[in-house]
């Protein structure tokens, strides 16, 4: 069954909007879609190089941010000197520059994270944030500061020849994001799984010993911070160009709690608990609107985390795992963070 | 016990001295080891050992002198970068990943061996396949080695004390040095694990590896060193093989003691 | 003075003790010696408190402390010198040593006690204000144990009181612990150094993966096949 | 069987930054939906209103507006209260063709996006200076320097005012700006001070304006402060701060404690007597008066479109003409031809404080 | 210069309650290794305490501030007590998601309570301000600024100075032997938890009177919290106070004399350079390899 779960996860991910006719629901589930990209990437920090971000958002903000003026063009003076004039380009450039410069940022940070870690690393990422947001309200000849970019240009798809859509349609947009977040999926998966993930968690772990053996520091987490910035700007620009607007609330820190949320109650170090923790933490919200007043939403979604933190506290995934395995009776295996380094080894014995 | 055969120099230390704010914990001390030798390096507690150790493998700076290895030197590497050269190290306190299981722990430390690049894994090519092959194979030949092969499958953490040392040891072989520094590999085995150890010891330098062993179990560091360098208060206060070291009136005084026969 | 019955012990699903009963008379050095991960560190955690047993009864003095918290464990007498040290590390040495006469009020008497540790263990008087993580392993070794008597207790629990001592200083350990159990502290020690630790204790007990295999004097015990081949190297 | 309804949605932060001021609106509206029911309702069918929370964020508010009209049906929208929030909501209107009465956003980029489902009660920062422009010669203003929120409110009334009074000759010195959540304004009064201006604009919300007020008196800075933006109310001023409120003046849009000075004072009077029966916080009727307005102005495009579809009500919502607490509500044509918006012109007035009483000042 | 003095006092003044969130923060933080969030919002309800006890019950404003103090004490045990407590030993991500969850609970309690309005506080300190040359300042931000330093001074003499703070910091450097030196460990976290929220909830009830209790103020106080306990060196007790004073300098001279707009980016600026110079924070102390 374990084997084809993914499979059957697809299958069900791709007939979404042939059966879901609610067009809020699938507009839910493009918002959910595209902070679960962003989780996934944040997971990769955490989970795996042991990094807890608290600026995640602003590689996901810098990549909307960058994506939208991409398509949007600007008309900026440097320092009362240069003028920087940039016409509007295809929204998929401003995807693709969107999620370089993300990765350049960081690469930035990955930098500053050889030298400090666990706590201060908490505190620069959420100073980077800070900064960033303030450089975004601030800079209005760029970024038109709070009075937000508007406009910004859906997607366009097509083939030279056969003609381009504008993804207009939320059935598409939704296929997009899907495309996206498999592709980030996959990467990670490939990233984790092989002796670059066992070197990342190593150096989680103990990391004199790690650098003892041979394991470069800086490369690994400078590696893992640039993937992880570039899937989040890539799920920022996805954003942008959905919601056609964009303002330096994009980086405010609840989003980052958001995503840390959908990474922790999901199962940090694993590859699904991303995807499981922002499906509910993307759905409840939805849930209890029906029935509570906007304060009381608010504590049940803090109540729920405290509860799933208090019955599950390594996170729904590998709890899960953890029963599955049991339920097979196997000895239990560890469900840890290098779990897909395992395949090889079960093979062997 | 000597088969120093071939004298070409592997480790050299001239004239380094390491400060700990106003402490001076290792004083112009120069010492060579040779290629295939097995140096032991003790001393009263405090004396500066471990700090050797840090110092040769880049963990702290020297504030003097020169460190080479094989010609190249070493100050101002970092860690890695001198791992990546040959030199590995052990660490005094228990060192293991332990939320790992000792299979995953020996793959770790054969992280310099893998041949597949940054494309090759997210691309999933062929070479990544094989490579990784390979690392599992040699794992299990490194656990075989240090007889940990049984519980390639429990989590490091949960081993007892000893046995989590042997983890270590294997940790670093992996690595596949040209030297290996253990820090007191056998505190906290008893006499006959001590035994099995030196055994150990003894099969990996039949391999040709050059060791560089801090330890406080004289009947160990006297049965496998060649030579022996003690050191006390950050300076090297005697030098030589075991039986001369163990005979020096001032090495007995600061480090061995009266039941130095013993040993 | 100290009593253990049936004592069943277990992390999770490992069993660490599989009902061991063993005894300390007052004023005895009693040694307790066996293979790695035998469950000696064990024992002596849930004889201070810091594990509760699966079942099995621990009596001290009469009083039965088996659940009771660690904190009444000490105040009834019984301290405990952990394996690998654990000094406070950002503590200077001198607040590590206060911290081990933690229960008591009298300054003057803790003075008096801090001074005699100092005499006896100069290394540690030279470095008072040191933050004790930067000791090496030795230093902090002696640390530990000078904490251990801070509390002037009756009973001394030491768990591989020589690990990474220097020889001359493995020694003064012995002999310090020696010297406790003269001037009438009664102690348990755990040793991987058997020869060692069968010579000078007055009982020793011998375990194999969580249960007592052996038990008798010092000296009937080095004259053991068993353990002469298993422990003391052949 | 139950009566059918005609739903309204409002899109409104009730949690989060901005919780305060959607807060006020909803209970305005909620005002004016009871009344509007007691009456017999619209056409025939009561009024409800159906109210998300965007928890003051952008997203969320697009999210909500779409399970507004996706999920509840609703036919005509109030909202978003914050500009971006408004911003955000827009693109789903035209997506859905779903008209939205915007009753607080300010910037000026909603009637100029070429959206024709906007209708905008509440007045842009340039209407506000333009009707400014009309009294700043009387009240001697020779240099002015601005203190404003850094969003596009504060920052948009600081452009659209320093245009103004450069037009009328007067100069214009320091621009000072302060986050929204900042509470400590000591740094920029104290570089203000230092700038010799006789007039000090400050634009932000009454929280932060109390706390302007308070803080320039504790420095000893003494200059004619002018509050803009219309949803602060001098009653609260003067309970926040007390005497560091005297002589200080303010733009208002909505005049509560001068009611025969609006427009229609028995309305007014009867919207503060509910109010006040209803036991909500005096100082929240200048911006619930808002959602009592823009409600009154959704009902009467109702009534004249005759049914509660989208596009009737938004082809209605060009023939109301109704006179509101804030002056007639009618709207006129803003932004790119053929998509224009609809903006309509309410009244602003001058008060002032003195001796702890807002008195409208004869100039 | 009369400007740039008035600027040094006002830093002053605003220095002393940072400090105070801060050394509050660095015990919880720094010492406990708890990322809480609830620390902003513990700020929020010493402020509300005030509000609740001299404004609405009619106290005296001293003793309502003693309440508030108290309460704050009262609260932070309690979150300890109920949430922090069964996950002791958990990694430090999970007990921040809970400390995120009691912090969402707890500043929408607020505004269902008092709702979004921000309630203004009033004090026995007359309005009018102390003018020494051209530098004013209110009466009550002095009065802010001695009961700051004072108990600045008070929790570093109990940490540093008394067996229950040797016991504290044993605690969170070994919490397992300091049991075995028969500390009441349970205890020790809760008081230090305790302790840390009283001094937000402190920090709080002097500001409260000096700007608005309003639901949302602990956030930025809690960011800015968390910023002065890395600028002084986790667990610093003397780094935090240095660390909020030289923060408050920081925005105030940067809100001066460069751009009002980049008053918050400033501090964070510094911290980020700050870290990059010295990554331990400006008063590290070193730690031992191997
Ligand atoms: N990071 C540090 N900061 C300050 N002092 C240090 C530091 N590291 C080591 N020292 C001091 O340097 C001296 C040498 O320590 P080192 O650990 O090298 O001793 P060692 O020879 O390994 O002793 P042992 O046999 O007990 O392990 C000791 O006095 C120790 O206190
Ligand atoms: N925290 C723990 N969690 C799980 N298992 C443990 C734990 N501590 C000890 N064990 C297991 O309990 C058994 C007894 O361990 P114990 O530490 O008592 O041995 P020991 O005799 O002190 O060994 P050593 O000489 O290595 O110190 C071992 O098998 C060990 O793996
Ligand atoms: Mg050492
Ligand atoms: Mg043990």
């Amino acid at each position: 069954m374990s084997r084809y779960a993914p499979i059957f996860w697809l299958v069900i991910f791709l007939t979404v909007p042939l059966w879901l006719k609610d067009q809020y629901f699938l507009h839910v589930l493009i918002i959910t879609g595209i902070f679960i990209i962003a989780a996934m990437s944040l997971n990769l920090l955490l989970g795996f190089t042991g990094q807890l971000s608290l600026g995640h958002i602003a590689f996901f903000g810098i990549g909307a941010y960058a994506s939208s003026l991409t398509s949007v063009g600007f008309d900026v003076e440097l320092f009362g000197v240069v003028r920087v004039v940039h016409k509007p380009w295809p929204a998929v450039a401003g995807l693709i520059i969107g999620t370089a410069l993300a990765g350049f940022c960081g690469f930035l940070i990955g930098k500053l994270s050889f030298k400090v870690r666990g706590a201060y690393f908490i505190i620069v990422t959420l100073s980077f944030a800070e900064v960033t947001r303030l450089v975004a309200l601030n800079w209005v000849e760029l970024t038109q500061g709070p009075m937000a970019i508007n406009n910004v240009p859906p997607f366009t798809v097509g083939l030279p020849g056969l003609g381009y859509v504008a993804l207009w349609n939320k059935a598409y947009y939704y296929y997009l994001v899907l495309f996206i977040a498999i592709l980030a999926y996959i990467l990670i998966a490939r990233l984790v799984g092989s002796r670059i993930g066992r070197a990342m968690v190593a150096l989680k772990e103990n990391e004199s010993l790690a650098v003892s053996i041979g394991i470069d520091v800086t490369r690994y987490l400078i590696l893992g911070a640039v993937v992880s910035a570039a899937l989040a700007g890539a799920a920022g620009s996805l954003y942008a160009h959905y919601v056609k607007i964009i303002d330096p609330d994009v980086f405010h820190f609840m989003y980052t709690v958001t995503m840390i949320i959908m990474v922790i109650t999901g199962g940090k170090g694993t590859l699904a608990g991303p995807i499981v923790g922002g499906l509910i933490f993307g759905f409840l919200p939805v849930a209890v609107r029906s029935f509570a007043s906007p304060e009381v939403q608010w504590m049940i979604y803090g109540v729920f985390m405290i509860i799933i933190v208090f019955v599950l506290p390594q996170g729904i995934v590998p709890a899960v795992t953890q029963w599955i395995e049991s339920f097979r009776s196997r000895p239990p295996n560890d469900t840890g963070p290098a779990l897909a380094s395992l395949a090889t080894s079960r093979k062997e014995d | 016990m000597g088969q120093a055969s071939t004298n070409k120099q592997a480790l050299s230390l001239e004239h380094v001295s390491v400060n700990f704010g106003g402490l001076r914990a290792i004083a112009d001390v120069s010492f060579e080891v040779q290629d295939g030798e097995v140096v032991g390096l003790i001393g009263p507690n405090g004396a500066g050992k471990t700090t050797a150790f840090n110092l040769i493998t880049g963990f702290v700076r020297a504030f003097a002198g020169n460190i080479l290895y094989h010609g190249t030197q070493l100050n101002g590497l970092r860690p890695h970068e001198i791992a990546a050269l040959g030199l590995v190290r052990t660490f005094q306190r228990t060192s293991v990943f332990p939320n790992n299981t000792v299979f995953e722990n020996a793959l770790i430390g054969l992280h310099r061996r893998g041949r597949s690049t940054l494309w090759d894994t997210i691309l999933a090519l062929p070479r990544e396949r094989t490579s990784e092959k390979e690392l599992a194979d040699e794992a299990w030949d490194i656990l075989r080695t240090v007889g940990l092969d049984m519980r390639a499958s429990e989590p490091a953490g949960s081993l007892p004390y000893g046995e989590q040392r042997l983890v270590g040891v294997a940790l670093a072989l992996a690595a596949k040095p040209s030297m290996l520094l253990l820090d007191e590999p056998v505190s906290g085995m008893n006499a006959s694990e001590t035994v099995k150890f030196m055994k150990l010891i003894e099969a990996i330098r039949a391999r040709g590896m050059t060791i560089l062993l801090v330890e406080h179990d004289m009947r160990m560091v006297m049965g496998v060193s060649d030579r022996v360098v003690v050191l006390n208060h950050g300076q090297i206060i005697a030098e030589g093989t075991p039986a001369v070291v163990q005979r020096n009136p001032e090495v007995v005084q600061a480090y061995l003691g009266r039941g130095a026969a013993r040993a | 003075m100290l009593e253990i019955r049936d004592l069943v012990c277990s992390y999770g699903k490992v069993m660490a003790l599989k009902g061991v009963s063993l005894s300390v008379a007052k004023g005895q050095l009693v040694a307790l010696i066996g293979a790695n991960g035998a469950g000696k560190t064990t024992t002596l955690r849930a004889i201070s408190g810091l594990l509760k047993p699966r079942s099995g009864q621990i009596t001290f003095n009469g009083h039965d402390i088996t659940q009771a918290p660690a904190r009444k464990v000490l105040s009834l007498g019984i301290a405990c010198c952990p394996e690998g040290r654990r000094v406070f590390p950002h503590l200077t040495v001198k607040e590590n040593l206060e911290m081990g006469c933690y229960l008591r009020t009298n300054r003057v008497e803790i003075t008096k006690d801090m001074d005699k540790i100092f005499e006896q263990f100069p290394r540690l008087a030279e470095r008072r204000a040191q933050e004790a993580g930067t000791l090496s392993g030795g230093e902090q070794q002696m640390l530990a144990i000078g904490r251990a008597l801070m509390s002037r207790p009756t009973l001394v629990l030491f768990d591989e009181p020589s690990l990474g001592l220097a020889p001359n200083l493995v020694e003064r350990t012995f002999e310090i612990i020696k010297n406790i159990r003269d001037l009438g502290t009664t102690v348990l020690m755990v040793e991987q150094n058997a020869l060692a630790a069968l010579e000078m204790c007055d009982h020793a007990y011998l375990l194999e993966s969580g249960s007592l295999a052996l038990e008798g004097s010092g000296r009937q015990l080095l004259d053991d096949p068993h353990v002469r081949e298993a422990y003391l190297g052949g | 069987a139950a009566q059918s309804t005609i739903k309204i949605g409002m899109v409104q932060p009730l949690t989060g930054a901005f919780a305060a001021a959607g807060t006020d609106v909803v209970n305005g509206a909620k005002i004016a939906v009871d009344e509007i029911n007691a009456k017999g309702g619209v056409i025939g069918e009561k009024l409800e209103l159906v109210i998300e929370d965007t928890k003051s964020n952008p997203t969320e508010a697009a999210s909500v507006t779409e399970k507004l009209v996706v999920r509840d049906k609703v036919t005509v929208l109030m909202g978003a209260s914050s500009s971006t929030a408004t911003l955000a909501v827009m693109p789903k209107l035209m997506e859905y063709k779903v008209p939205m009465l915007v009753e607080t956003s300010s910037s000026s980029k909603i009637t100029t996006a070429g959206n024709p489902y906007i209708f905008r009660i509440a007045p842009p920062s340039e209407v506000e200076a333009a009707v400014f422009a009309k009294i700043v010669n009387k009240i001697g203003i020779k240099k002015a320097d601005f203190l404003v929120v850094n969003n596009d409110w504060g920052r948009g009334t600081a452009d659209e005012f320093t245009k103004v009074l450069k037009e009328k000759g007067i100069s214009v010195g320091l621009v000072e700006r302060m986050d929204q959540g900042a509470q400590d304004m000591n740094a920029q009064l104290t570089k203000l001070k230092g700038s010799g201006a006789d007039t000090l604009f400050v634009t932000t919300a009454v929280e932060q304006l109390s706390l302007v007020l308070k803080q320039a008196a504790a420095l000893g800075f003494n200059v004619r402060i002018i509050t803009t933006g219309g949803s602060q109310n001098p009653d609260q001023l003067i309970t926040n701060v007390g005497k560091a409120a005297d002589g200080s003046w303010h733009l208002a849009f909505f005049a509560p404690w001068a009611p025969d000075a609006t427009p229609s004072p028995a309305a007014t009077k009867a919207f503060v007597a509910e109010w006040n029966k209803r036991g909500l916080p005096y100082g929240s009727l200048t911006s619930s008066f808002r959602g009592y307005d823009g409600i009154r102005a959704i009902a009467e495009a109702i009534k004249i479109a005759g049914k509660a579809e989208p596009e009737a009500i938004r082809e209605a919502f060009w023939k109301v003409n109704i006179l509101g607490l804030n002056g007639p509500i009618k709207f006129e044509k803003d932004g790119p031809k053929g998509q224009e918006s609809g903006q309509s012109m309410p009244n602003v007035y001058l008060v002032k404080i003195e001796n702890g009483k807002v008195v409208v000042p004869k100039i | 210069m009369a400007e740039f003095l008035q600027h040094l006092v006002n830093a002053l003044v605003l220095g002393g309650t940072y400090a105070l969130l801060g050394i509050g923060l660095t015990l919880i933080f720094g010492i406990m290794r708890i990322v809480n969030f609830t620390h902003g919002e513990l700020f929020a309800f010493g402020a509300y305490f005030v509000y609740l006890f001299a404004m609405l019950l009619g106290f005296n404003f001293f003793i309502a501030f003693a309440i508030a103090v108290v309460g704050g004490c009262l609260l932070g045990a309690a979150i300890e007590f109920i949430l922090l407590r069964p996950l002791r030993g958990a990694d430090i991500e999970t007990t921040m998601l809970v400390t995120i969850g009691a912090w969402i609970i707890m500043q929408n309690t607020e505004l269902l309570v008092w709702g979004g309005v921000a309630k203004a506080i009033t004090t026995p300190f007359p309005e009018t301000p102390l003018v020494i040359g051209a530098i004013s300042v209110s009466p009550l931000r002095v009065f802010v600024l001695v009961i700051a330093l004072v108990l600045i001074g008070g929790t570093y003499a109990l940490i540093h100075r008394t067996k229950l703070g040797m016991g504290m910091r044993a605690t969170f450097q070994d919490s397992e032997t300091a049991e075995l030196m028969g500390l009441n460990i349970r205890g020790i976290y809760t008081a230090t938890f305790s302790i840390g929220s009283g001094l937000a909830a402190a920090a709080g009830a002097l500001l409260g009177p000096v700007f608005l209790a309003a639901p949302t103020m602990g956030d930025l106080a809690s960011l800015k919290a968390f910023a002065i306990v890395i600028l002084g060196g986790l667990g610093n007790i003397t780094g935090a106070t240095i660390g909020g004073f030289l923060l408050a300098i920081i925005e105030e001279l940067g809100a001066g004399y460069i751009s009002s707009g980049y008053r918050d980016a400033m501090g964070f600026l510094i911290i980020i350079a700050v870290l990059l110079v010295k990554p331990t924070g400006l008063f590290a102390r070193a730690e031992r390899i191997g």
